[in-house]
């Protein structure tokens, strides 16, 4: 196998990972972990994809979607920064006030998509003490 | 000497991505947030290791700024007032995870075939960037890109990252607009850790400065070097060197929106001097691109590390000490 | 001396990763924050090593945003680890009180 | 030229060994304070050798500035750290928070993927 076939089967895996810990993590701040390893996978099968690129044409690595993954990266971390305000901001309104929580449910649509999913769980659920 | 075929670096490939499976795995199926963070830290710094494989030097230092630093601390901090932990939703029941893990499996399994049959002669773009790179007088053929034949991704990336300050803000209280972000106001600093907040960024402002220089011949650029000046300004921040400023700067402000904004100008009037929007004119275009780059460069350090810093909160709103009265504002 | 210090960089790189075996172990979040420091520190050398034996600048640069961020985590760490009045929990062992005093320069 | 290739030959490989020793320290030490000091080993023993060994490597002005600047960031950064790290684990010393006390002793490679998830 070669680098490119190595670790674009790597980012495949990646993906999936993601995938499982979006659907069933424990907690937002998990599924916003697992968002970031869905990024980072699609990344990486876009590098392996940039680097078959590059090889075949001379270079190291195709430079048109190592600039795409560049914007991709920091957008992901501009994405990640709110969803974690978002979860603060959450957090903050029902210690405030449990009564505000469908309030703060409603908010959701509102959100970008990364930052939705990831706080729909919060919002939803009866937060259950892990015992120790 | 670099004549040789380098048959050794390959024997590092498969340790990385087993190393990388098994620590996504690993994060994602332990119990506590906090040791999942960590572990997320890690993978950032090893994810940048494989870029350097895939060939991607610059990709590689975005990922290493950015998913190794200023990505752990942000989590870290939310960890820190989240809770560790505390929010558990009841684990799944057996069937359901066995049933999304089958389907995590099959959507891991379909993309792997795709990337093992991927159409042998790969396109490649390389030699189409390489053509006209000359015209850019730029030596790192990744800066061409962003700055000239893609510069219309960038200008709206760069204006998402303004936009996502805007979006950040507005999650505030409404009786704290106007006010500083706390996020990083964690309570007085450890003396070790205030002389790392007095000696580090002034070696960071350089490294800084110098990888947004050198990004126009080598790995390296705006995005590469505002990370880390964005980085050294959440330092200074963390240990009560300095504060961020209030929302309502408007000196803050208009750092965040100088790069899109002289981006964008610059685009538009390339259609009237140049023949397109986002065209340079051929005898300007060196410095033109300089300029962008440099406004660039700032407008991103300042939205990175008002990310990180948080929306902005009343002052005992986090249960720390008092809040610490030193000089307003530090450059970054 | 190209195969050399490929070979060096290379057998560093392992041996940090199999130090990751302590990030999924434990026991206590410190252990593995410490772990991932190897980690930093390691892919440090190793970015050296193959920098100078390829002569590729870049990787130095790359080495030196390395070193200076992923210093960072740990730096989070102590400050996530610190409970939630932070106050005291830090400097329980150091010796001079922090005063935030406006700290010139 | 070949007296410079040996002294870069004997410091890297030098400092192969350190981190090698530090990850036996980080995986075999009992608690969590001399593990710390195993760390320091490779932070500021360890890159520095390699650092070392390189410098008859690299170019002249700014290739070998590059590096010293590097490893005295590195070492400026590993003492800090290690002793906010230090004041952490030791303010925490009684409750050291999340895992049981399992004491791993040996056969760690094959346990390591299961360990910390059994009971739950």
């Amino acid at each position: 196998m070669t680098e490119t076939q190595i670790y674009g089967v790597c980012g495949a895996g990646l993906i999936g990972i993601g995938l499982y810990g979006a659907i069933l993590g424990r907690s937002a701040l998990r599924r916003l972990l697992a968002f970031n390893l869905i990024g980072s996978g699609v990344f990486l099968v876009f590098g392996a994809i940039a680097r078959r690129g590059g090889l075949a044409g001379g270079g190291a690595s195709d430079p048109v979607p190592q600039a795409l993954v560049i914007t991709g990266l920091v957008v992901a971390f501009a994405a990640t920064a709110i969803a974690v305000a978002l979860l603060m901001r959450l957090a903050a309104v029902e210690g405030e006030d449990a009564s505000s929580r469908a309030a703060s449910r409603s908010t959701d649509a509102l959100s970008p998509p990364v930052a939705a999913s990831a706080s729909n769980s919060a919002g939803g659920e009866e937060p259950a003490r892990a015992g120790d | 000497m670099p004549g040789l075929p380098l048959p050794d670096p390959r024997w590092a490939d498969v340790p990385l991505a087993l190393a990388s499976l098994g620590l996504a795995l690993w994060l994602t199926l332990t119990r506590r947030d906090r040791a999942a963070v960590i572990g997320f830290t890690g993978y950032g710094l090893l994810v940048g290791l494989v870029w350097v494989r895939l060939g991607s030097v610059d990709v590689a230092l975005t990922e290493a700024a950015l998913g190794g630093g200023l990505m752990g601390l942000l989590l870290l901090i939310a960890v820190r007032r989240l809770g560790d932990g505390t929010a558990l939703s009841p684990p799944p029941a057996l069937l359901t995870r066995l049933l999304v893990g089958l389907l995590c499996l099959a959507v891991t399994l379909g993309l792997a075939a795709v990337v093992l049959g991927l159409p042998s002669p790969a396109p490649s773009l390389v030699e189409a960037v390489a053509q006209h790179q000359a015209l850019t007088e730029l030596g790192n053929p990744v800066a061409a890109v962003l700055i000239a034949f893609r510069a219309v991704d960038t200008l709206l990336e760069s204006v998402v990252l303004a936009l996502a300050v805007i979006v950040l803000w507005s999650f505030g209280a409404d009786r704290a607009w106007g006010l500083r972000p706390r996020a990083l106001d964690i309570g007085p600093p450890s003396s070790a850790l205030l002389l790392l907040g007095r000696l580090l960024p002034p070696v960071g402002l350089i490294v800084g400065v110098h990888l947004f220089w050198t990004g126009a011949d080598h790995p390296g650029g705006p995005f590469q070097g505002g990370a880390v000046l964005a980085a050294m300004a959440a330092l200074v921040w963390l240990t009560r060197l300095g504060e961020p400023p209030p929302v309502d700067d408007w000196l803050t402000r208009l750092g965040i929106v100088v790069g899109p904004l002289l981006f964008l100008v610059i685009g538009l009037s390339g259609v009237v001097v140049a023949d397109a929007f986002l065209g340079y004119p051929e005898a300007f275009t060196k410095p033109l691109i300089l300029l962008i780059e440099t406004a660039k460069t700032l407008s991103i350090a300042v939205a990175l590390a008002l990310l990180v810093a948080g929306p902005p909160e009343l002052p005992g709103s986090m249960s720390t000490g008092q809040p610490a009265t030193t000089e307003s504002r530090v450059t970054g | 001396m190209t195969g050399f210090l490929l070979t060096a960089g290379v057998f560093i790189l392992l041996t940090v990763l199999l130090g990751l075996v302590s990030i999924l172990r434990g026991p206590g979040d410190a252990v593995r924050l410490m772990a991932v420091q190897l980690l930093g520190t390691g892919g440090v050398a190793a970015l050296l090593l193959l920098g100078s034996a390829i002569d590729l600048t870049a990787t130095t640069d790359l080495a030196l945003v390395l070193a200076l961020l992923s210093g960072f985590a740990a730096v989070a760490f102590s400050v996530a680890l610190g409970r939630a009045p932070a106050a005291s929990s830090d400097d329980r062992h150091g010796s001079d009180p922090p005063d935030d005093s406006p700290a010139g320069d | 030229m070949s007296l410079a290739n040996a002294f870069t030959m004997v410091f890297v490989s030098l400092g192969a060994l350190a981190f090698f020793a530090s990850w036996v320290g980080l995986l075999r030490f009992p608690d969590a304070l001399s593990r710390l000091h195993a760390l320091s080993k490779a932070d500021n023993l360890g890159l520095g050798l390699v650092v070392v060994g390189l410098l008859p490597q690299a170019s002249w002005p700014f290739g070998v500035l590059k590096l010293v600047a590097l490893w005295l960031v590195s070492v400026l950064i590993g003492g800090a750290t290690g002793q906010m790290l230090a004041g952490v684990i030791h303010a925490n010393a009684g409750q050291i928070s999340d895992d049981r006390e399992t004491r791993p002793d040996t056969g760690a490679k094959s346990a390591a993927r299961a360990n910390p998830e059994t009971a739950s």
